[in-house]
C-alpha cells in the first residue's frame, strides 16, 4: 500500500515495543461481536494509481462538461474564468496540507491570508467587518437570520420572494428545528411586493437578495433605514459576488449583514460545492457573528502578527453557549478567491463586471429578438429571466440534445406547485467565457427548439 | 524579509489579469448606479505569485512534517484525489445542469454513499453536510424529526458526556435542546451507571464520540446503546475519530443510530487551512427516512435527484445545491486506492502507531489511562507538576524541534491534556525522531530549565503572539492609513 | 499587462532617476536605423488568459492524444503513467523557478535532489558514477563518442545497426562538423552483426543499444571485454530505461560509458520533448565526463552540504578548452525522473518493469496469431518487431483511422532508401498503461486491416 | 530539522506505488537474465511528498524573492504557461505518432517559428536545438556548412570577444575552430580597430553577445556586420540578452546572420534549477539553407515534417524527435499573453529597471562603463578596495538581506565583476528594497566590518560550503554505509 510507511518488519518491533502479540490484540476493548475477522465484504481491495484514474475518469466522462459546450447556467453558481495561478498556489502543500491556524507562530501564511480575505469581503461588501468565511452562500444566510435573531431578541425573519429558493430552503430547515419563524413570500418573477408591511416588533429580519434570484437589480437604501427604524436588520444576500464590482454594495444601501456566496472568485463549479460563503457586518455586531475571524496582533518581539480572535464566541470555547456550531470555515476556497480578486484588484475587478453586464446585455438583446421570447427584467447584471411559449424544462433538455446547456428552468428551482405560472420561464446568465459564436448558437438553437 | 500585505503593494491602475475590451453597449442596470469605487489594491501577477508563495512559506503542513494534533486525523493528502477532483467531468459541471448531462456525477455519489453505507453498516446516508459540525446538525435534525413524526415532544434533552468535542454540546443547543453532562469513570469511559441514571421521558437521546476523545474505545458501547434505546432515545456518534476502527469496526453493529463521517479526517480530504470539510451523515433503519433533501436515486432512465422534500419525511436542505462535490471525488479516490484490504490495514497501523508512541512515552510523561489506546494516545501535565513548565510551554518548545505540536488542553477530563494523533501515514522513523525530541523536552523540563520553555518557539517567522490583545481591540482587517490615523486621533 | 509590476507612475519617476527623458531614450545607443518607432509590426497584440487558452485549446484539439486511444508506440519515447505526486512537486515554485544551482546556500534542494539523481542512475545502469543529466538520449549518446575519443585519443566510433538512427544521425552529425569518424553499421533487425571485427587500433569506441532499437535483448559481457582488449571503450545506449529494472545492466556488462534515454520515468511524452538524457561511466573517466556534476562536501560548520563541482571541466571555466560546450542540464526532467523512481523503490521498479515484459509478451502472442503478421524477436523487454503482409506505413494510417496508435513503422525511422527491405516492419510498445481491451482491440484493428 | 537522502529512508519492501499483479505468462527475455537486484530505497508516498517538499523549502526561486542574476533573464514564469504545456493535445502525444494525428502540434511550431522569424527580422529558424549552447553549435555547424558547400576550406578561425559567454569559445573549440580573442574598448564594447586587423581569409565567423556582457549596446554593431562580412565571414549572435530588445530591434536589421535564442530566457520558460531549455536559432538568407533536420513544412494536407537531410544543404539530427516542444508551448503563450504591444513594453520596463538600479547604486558602487545601460548594469569591486571584503562576500551578504546575488565575476573584462539584472517583472518596491540592501551592505564594507562579511551567509540552510574539498576528492554519490567504511578503511 503506497500510503503506508510501516513495513512488516516496523510493526513487527512495534508489537514488541507495545507488548502485543498482534494488532488485532490492540482492538481488544471493541466487543468482540462488532469486531470484523478481516478486510469488510462487499468491496474491492486496493488499486493502484492508473486503475483509479480510469474508474474516475470513466465516470467523468460521462458528464458534459459546461465548458466543452455554450453554457448559460447560473442560479447561483456561476462560471468564470479562474487564472492558472490560483489553482496553483492553491494546490501548495504549505496552504492544501494545514490545519485550522490555532497554533499562530506556524501558520502565519493562513492567517495573513484570512486577514487579507476579511478586508478584501469587507471592501467588496461596503461593510464594516467581514468573518474568515462559511460554508456557502445559503447556509451564510441562515446564520445570518439566526444572528438577527439574537441580536434583536426576536424570532421571526420575513424572507422575499426574490431570495434564491435554495438559501430559502436552508434558512426554513434551520428555523423548524431550530425553532424560529420564518415567513417565506412567494417567488416574485417581474417583483412588486411589500416586505416592509410585513415587519412587526417580532421580526428580526428581512432578507432580500440583490440581483434577485430572477436577475433584478434593486435598490435596498429605504427598504433598509424603514426596517431599522422598526426595529429590525435588513439582511442582503449576494449570489453572485462578481456583481459587487459594479453595483452599489449593500453596505452603502445601509444593509447590518450581508451574505454572499463567493463562488465566482478563484472557484469552479464542481457541481455545487465546495463554495466559499461570505459574511460581513457593522462593526457593532462583530460579537455577534458566527464563524472564525482573524486578527491582528503582536508577537513577543512586537512585530505585527495575526492569530484566530474572539473564539469565546465559537463551539471549542464556549460549547453549548456558542453563537454557532460551525467549526470549519472555507478555507482553500477562501484562499482561491482571495488570490484571485488580488490579481484582478480594482482596475480588474471593474472591467471584469463590466465585461460581464454587457455581454449579457447583448444576450438579452440576441434572445429577445428570438420570436416568441420575452425578457422579464428591465434591470440585470449578468443574469436575466425570459419568458418562453413552452415549458423551459423540456427545451432546456431539447437544447442539451444539441450541446448546449442553455440556462436554468425556474421550475427546476421551485419544484412541484410552487412553479406553478413559472413553467415557461428561463434563467439565463452570461459571462466573460461565453463567445460570441456561443451566444448565437444559443440563440439560433432556441429559435430551432421553439419553431 | 517580512511579506506585507497586499493593500500595502498596491498601485492604482496595476493589475493581474488582461480582459479583452468591453463591449460598447448602453447597461441596464435597471435603479442602481455603478459604485464610483471598490478600494481593491492592484497588484501584477508576479507579486500575486510571490506573495502568497512567501506565505506558505510561514506555513507549518503534513507535507513539510509530522502534525500529530489529535482528535484531527492529519494525515498524508493524496496528490491523486486532487487530480482526480480537477477532472473537468467533476469540477467543470455546474449543479443545475440536466440530469441527463450529470450521470457521472450523480453516479460518483452514489458509488460514495454505497461505501460509506458498507463501511458503517448503516441503511441511509445523506452526503449534504458541509462539515462535521454540520453533520452533527443534521443527525440531531434527524432525530428531533424522528421524535415529532411520533409525536413525543416531551424529550428536550440531550445527553453528553464531559470529554465530547465543543460542536456536540453547541450543536444539541443549537437545534433546541438541553445538553446534559455524564461524567467519566476513572479509566476513562462513559459513566454507564451515571449515564442509565439520566435517561428518562425527557431524553432525546445521547451524543458520544467513539473511540472517544480521551483515545479510548467505549468498551461498554452495546450496554449504552441498549439503555439509551431503551429509554426511547437514539443514539448519535460524532464519527470525528472514525479513523481508528474504519474497515474493522462497522458501527452498526455497536447500536449506533446515527453518525457523522468527516471525509477530511478519516478520507484523507485535505483540511486546507481550516476547510472545506464535508460531513456525510450515515442513519440506522431507524432513522433512516428521515434525511435531507437532496438525494441521489435510481430512477429509470438511470440516476436522479429527489431535491425536494415533498410529503414524506425527508426535511428539507441544508445548504444549496447537493454537496460538497469535489470532496467526494477526493473521498472515493482514497476509498478505492485503499480498498478493504487497504483501510484493514490502515486503521490496524494508526492504532499500533498510537500504542507505540505512548509506550515509547510512558516513562517520560504521564499517560492518563491505561492503554491499549485506539488512533490517539492522551497525557496529561502530572509530569511537569513542579517543573514550572505548562502544557503549552511544551507544545511551544515542540515547533522548534520541527514538529507541530499535539493537541493541548482537550479533552477537558484531565489536567493540561497533550493529546497526540500520529495516524497512520507515518513512518516508525518520523515517529522515533518525534519521540525522542519529547523526551528530551520531557527531561529538560525536569531538569529546571523553564525559561528555554517560557521563550520558545524561538525559530518561526513569529514568536508567541499576543491573543489577548487581539481579543481586548480586534483589529479585524486592514484600514487605509489615512483612516487609521483618523481612527487613531479620536 | 498582467506581467509587468510598472505602473505609468512609477515610469516617470524612474526616468527622473536616471535622468532620462523616455525609455526610447535608453536606447540611444542603437543605430537609429535599427530602432522600430513602436511595436513590431505583423503580430497581434497581448491576449488575456482565455483567449490564450482558447487559441491554444484549439491547436491541442487538433492532436490525437496517445492516452485517448489504444497505443503501442515506443522508439525511444515510452507511454508510462505518472504518479500525481510527480508532477505536483515538480510544480512547486521552489524547484520550477531556480536557477541552475550556482549559489549552494541557497540551493541545496537542487542539489540534493541531483545528488540522489546520479545514485539512482549509477544503481539503474550498474556503473560506478552518472552525471546531473543530458539534453536527452540523443545527445548523450554523442557525447559518450566524444568523451570515448579524448580518453582513447581515437578518433573513429563503430555505430552498431541495432543502435536507434535519430541516436545514429546525431553522432554522424557531430563527426561531420566535429570532425571524426562514425563508421554506422546498416540496420540489423535479426542481428548478425560482427562488431568485433571493425575494432581496430583507431578505434576510440563501439555504440550498442539494449534492448536495441528492434527490441532484442542483448548480452555485451565478451564484447565488452573484446573492445577494451583492443584498447576501445564499449558504449551501451538504453532508449528504454524502465528495461533496467528488469535486464542485468550495462555496468555488470562491463560497458565504460552509459548514454540513455530518461523519458520513461517521470515525463510525458511532450510530443519528443523535453526528455532527459542519462550518462553514466567507470570511475576513472570521471574527470573526462560531460555536463554538471553535483558533489558531497561540508560547510563552514561542518555540516554535511551538496555543491557542483569538477567545474573545471566545463565551459564556463575552461572555455575553449571544455569537456563540452553543455551549460544547462534537463533539471526538471531529471528531478521528474527521480520521484518517479523514488516512488516506485526496489519493489516498484521490478514489479514495473515485469509487467511490462509480460503485457508485451501477451500481445507479442496475440499479433502472431494475426494471419500474415510474424513476431521477429526471440528476446525482448516491452517492444519488439512485427512483419507484417504489406508496408507498415500505410497499415499504421490506417489504424489511426480507426483511432488506434498501432507502433512505428520501421520505415519512419528509416527514410528513403535505408528502409529498403524493411518497409513492412513494424515497432510495437507496450506499457502497463495498455489494458487487456487495448491490446484486443489493436489486434482485431489489425485483422481488419490486413484483411 | 535534517532532511536525510532517500538512501537512508529505505525500508525493504516498501514501495510508493500500487501496481496490478502481473500476468502469469512465461518471460520471454532471450539470452539475458533478469538481474537480481538495482539496489534502490523502498519510501511510501507520504515519505515522497514530505521528501521533495523539504528540499524545495532549501530553494531560493523567483517565486520567493528577486533574483537578479546577470544574464540570466530570471523573470517571471507565468502559471498559465504550465498549464498549457500541460494539455493532453500537447503532452500526451507520441513523437512518431502519423502526421495526420498531430496537426495542431506541427501548427503551434509553425506558429512559434512565425513569431521568432518577425521578432527577428530572420528568414529561418530551426527548433530543434535543446539550449542555448545547442544552438551556439548549430549556428557554428551551419557557418560551416556554408563554408564547405562554398568549398572555402581555408577558414579555421572564430573570432570571441573577451567579454564572450563560456560557451561561445568552448562551441567554436568543439566545432574544430580555433577561438582568437578581441579586446574590448575602455568603454566596453568590442573593439573595432582590432576586430579588423583579425579579420582575413582564415576567419570564419564571428561570435558576439549583443547587447554585450557589460550590459551594453554595440553601438558599432552595423561596422562590425559589415567588416564580418566584407572578409568572407558569417556573423553569429549570442541571442541570451535578447530580452533587452525584442520588439523593438530586429537582430536582422543589424547584419546579423544566425542567433540562438534562449526560450527559457527570453520567453520565460522555466529554468527549473538548470533545465530543460530551448534554443531555436534563427538564419539570415546567407544561411537558411543550412539547418538541420526536422522541420516543420506546409504540405498539401497540411502540415508535414521533414525528417531527413536527404540531399539537400540542410544537415543532420541535432537531438532525437523534434526539439523541445514542452518548451514551444511555453514560450507561445508568453508570446500570445504580451503580443506585439506587451513585448514593447517589457523589453523598456527591462531596460528603466537596469538603468533604475544602476542611478540608485552608482554613489555607493562603482559601474564599470557609463550608460545607458541595456537590461543590466555592470559594476566592479573598485569601490571594496582596501575594505578586505570581496564581491564573493558582498553577494554571500546579500543573501541574509532575502536577496539572490546577482551574477558575480563576469565578465572577465572588468575586475571582480558584479552584474545585475533586474528584468521587467520587478516591481519597483522590490527594486528599492534591493538597492536599500545593498547601499546599506556597501557603506558596512566600507566601514570596515569584514567578519560580518567573511560569515555570511548566516540565515541559510547551509552556510559557506567547501568547493575546495569537493573537487580535490569527488564524492558524487550515496555509497551503502558498509561499502563506505570499507572504502574508506582502504
Amino acid at each position: 500500500m503506497r500510503y503506508l510507511p510501516l513495513t512488516e518488519a516496523d510493526r513487527q518491533s512495534m508489537l514488541e515495543a507495545v507488548r502485543a502479540t498482534s494488532v488485532e490484540d490492540l482492538f481488544r476493548d471493541v466487543p468482540k461481536s462488532a469486531r470484523l475477522a478481516g478486510p469488510i465484504g462487499g468491496l474491492p481491495n486496493h488499486m493502484g494509481e492508473l486503475e483509479v484514474e480510469r474508474l474516475l475518469g470513466s465516470m467523468a466522462a460521462r458528464n458534459m462538461p459546461a465548458g466543452s459546450v455554450p453554457s448559460f447556467l447560473g442560479a447561483g453558481a456561476y462560471r468564470h474564468h479562474v487564472p492558472a495561478t490560483v489553482d496553483h498556489l492553491v494546490q501548495r502543500g504549505e496552504f492544501l496540507t494545514a490545519y485550522t491556524p490555532y497554533q499562530p507562530e506556524v501558520s502565519q501564511g493562513t492567517l495573513q491570508v484570512l486577514f487579507e480575505f476579511q478586508t478584501q469581503v469587507a471592501l467588496l461588501t461596503g461593510m464594516d467587518v467581514a468573518n474568515a468565511s462559511m460554508y456557502d452562500g445559503a447556509t451564510s444566510c441562515a446564520e445570518a437570520v439566526m444572528m438577527a435573531n439574537r441580536v434583536t431578541r426576536r424570532k421571526k425573519a420575513i424572507l422575499s420572494g426574490g431570495l434564491h429558493p435554495h438559501y430559502r430552503d436552508v434558512t426554513t430547515t434551520d428555523a423548524r428545528f431550530i425553532g424560529f419563524e420564518a415567513v417565506a413570500l412567494p417567488a416574485a418573477p417581474t417583483g412588486g411586493e411589500d416586505l416592509l408591511a410585513l415587519v412587526d416588533d417580532k421580526t428580526s429580519c428581512v432578507v432580500v437578495q440583490n440581483p434577485d434570484v430572477f436577475g433584478h437589480v434593486r435598490d435596498y437604501t429605504d427598504l433598509a433605514a424603514a426596517c431599522q427604524a422598526k426595529g429590525a436588520l435588513l439582511i442582503v444576500v449576494v449570489t453572485e459576488a462578481l456583481s459587487l464590482g459594479l453595483l452599489t454594495p449593500p453596505g452603502d444601501m445601509g444593509a447590518d449583514i450581508v451574505a454572499a456566496e463567493g463562488q465566482s472568485f478563484g472557484n469552479a463549479l464542481n457541481f455545487g460545492g465546495p463554495y466559499v460563503g461570505l459574511f460581513a457586518v457593522k462593526d457593532k455586531y462583530v460579537r455577534q457573528m458566527p464563524g472564525r475571524l482573524c486578527g491582528e496582533t503582536v508577537d513577543a518581539d512586537g512585530r505585527r502578527g495575526f492569530v484566530l480572535t474572539l473564539s469565546t464566541r465559537e463551539q471549542h470555547i464556549r460549547r453549548e453557549k456558542a453563537t454557532s456550531n460551525i467549526c470549519t470555515n472555507s478555507g482553500l476556497c477562501a484562499l482561491a478567491f482571495s488570490i484571485h480578486v488580488s490579481l484582478l484588484g480594482e482596475a480588474g475587478i471593474t472591467q471584469l463586471a463590466q465585461l460581464n453586464h454587457a455581454k449579457a446585455v447583448q444576450m438579452a438583446d440576441k434572445l429577445a429578438a428570438v420570436p416568441g421570447v420575452e425578457v422579464l427584467n428591465d434591470g440585470f447584471f449578468n443574469e436575466f429571466t425570459v419568458k418562453l411559449p413552452k415549458p423551459a424544462a423540456a427545451v432546456v433538455e431539447e437544447l442539451a440534445k444539441r450541446r448546449i446547456l442553455g440556462g436554468v428552468p425556474v421550475s427546476r428551482l421551485y419544484p412541484g406547485e410552487m412553479a406553478q405560472g413559472m413553467e415557461n420561464l428561463l434563467l439565463v446568465a452570461v459571462t466573460e467565457t461565453n463567445t460570441d459564436a456561443d451566444m448565437d448558437a444559443f440563440a439560433a438553437a432556441l429559435s430551432e427548439v421553439l419553431a | 524579509i517580512e511579506e506585507p500585505l497586499i493593500f500595502e503593494q498596491d498601485s492604482a491602475g496595476r493589475t493581474g489579469v488582461d480582459l479583452p475590451d468591453v463591449p460598447k453597449v448602453a447597461s441596464r442596470l435597471g435603479a442602481v448606479k455603478p459604485r464610483a469605487k471598490v478600494g481593491l489594491p492592484g497588484l501584477a501577477e508576479p507579486q500575486v505569485v510571490r506573495h502568497y508563495t512567501r506565505l506558505s512559506q510561514k506555513n507549518y503542513a503534513i507535507d513539510s512534517g509530522f502534525y500529530p494534533l489529535g482528535s484531527c486525523t492529519m494525515k498524508h493528502n493524496p496528490r491523486l484525489n486532487e487530480k482526480m477532483a480537477r477532472l473537468p467531468g467533476f469540477s467543470d459541471v455546474h449543479p443545475m445542469q440536466p440530469v441527463s448531462t450529470v450521470q457521472g456525477a450523480l453516479e460518483l455519489m452514489d458509488q460514495l454513499a454505497y461505501w460509506l453505507k458498507t463501511l458503517t453498516g448503516m441503511a441511509a446516508v445523506t452526503l449534504a453536510p458541509a462539515a462535521g459540525a454540520h453533520g452533527e446538525m443534521c443527525g440531531i435534525m434527524a432525530i428531533r424529526a424522528a421524535h415529532e413524526a411520533k409525536g413525543d415532544s416531551g424529550r428536550t434533552k440531550i445527553l453528553v458526556p464531559e470529554s465530547a468535542h465543543g460542536t456536540n454540546p453547541a450543536t444539541a443547543a443549537a437545534c433546541g435542546y438541553s445538553v446534559d453532562a455524564i461524567p467519566a469513570t476513572a479509566d476513562g469511559r462513559v459513566d454507564l451507571e451515571a449515564l442509565k441514571a439520566k435517561l428518562g421521558p425527557d431524553v432525546a437521546g445521547l451524543m458520544l464520540t467513539n473511540p472517544n476523545t480521551c483515545g479510548l474505545f467505549e468498551r461498554d458501547i452495546v450496554a449504552i446503546a441498549e439503555a439509551v434505546h431503551e429509554a426511547g432515545g437514539y443514539f448519535y456518534c460524532d464519527g470525528a475519530n472514525f479513523n481508528a476502527i474504519v474497515g474493522r469496526v462497522r458501527p452498526a453493529d455497536l447500536g449506533i443510530d446515527v453518525m457523522h463521517i468527516n471525509l477530511h479526517k478519516t478520507f484523507s480530504t485535505p483540511h486546507g487551512g481550516g476547510g472545506p470539510g464535508s460531513g456525510p451523515v450515515v442513519f440506522a433503519e431507524s432513522l433512516a427516512p428521515y434525511i435531507p433533501v437532496p438525494y441521489v436515486t435510481h430512477g429509470k432512465d438511470g440516476f436522479a435527484l429527489v431535491e425536494t422534500a415533498g410529503d414524506g419525511l425527508a426535511f428539507g436542505r441544508m445548504k444549496a445545491f447537493h454537496g460538497q462535490m469535489g470532496m467526494f471525488v477526493r473521498a472515493l479516490s482514497y476509498m478505492l486506492s485503499h480498498g478493504a484490504d487497504g483501510l484493514w490495514q490502515a486503521s490496524g497501523d494508526a492504532v499500533l502507531n498510537a500504542n507505540y508512541v505512548m509506550a515509547r512515552l510512558e516513562d517520560v510523561m504521564t499517560a492518563s489511562f491505561e492503554g491499549p489506546c485506539m488512533h490517539e494516545c492522551l497525557f496529561d501535565d502530572r509530569f511537569l507538576k513542579g517543573t514550572g513548565v505548562t502544557t503549552l510551554d511544551m507544545a511551544k518548545a515542540l515547533i522548534d524541534e520541527g514538529f507541530h505540536p499535539m493537541t493541548m488542553y482537550f479533552p477537558l477530563v484531565v489536567h493540561g491534556a497533550l493529546l497526540i494523533e500520529p495516524t497512520e501515514t507515518e513512518s516508525k522513523a518520523s515517529l522515533d525522531q518525534f519521540v525522542d525530541a519529547l523526551r528530551a523536552l520531557a527531561e529538560r523540563a525536569k531538569s529546571g530549565d523553564v525559561a528555554y520553555f517560557q521563550a520558545a518557539p524561538r525559530l518561526t517567522p513569529r514568536r508567541r503572539l499576543d491573543e489577548t490583545a487581539a481579543a481586548r481591540k480586534p483589529v479585524l482587517r486592514w484600514t487605509p492609513p489615512v483612516v487609521a490615523e483618523a481612527l487613531a486621533a479620536e
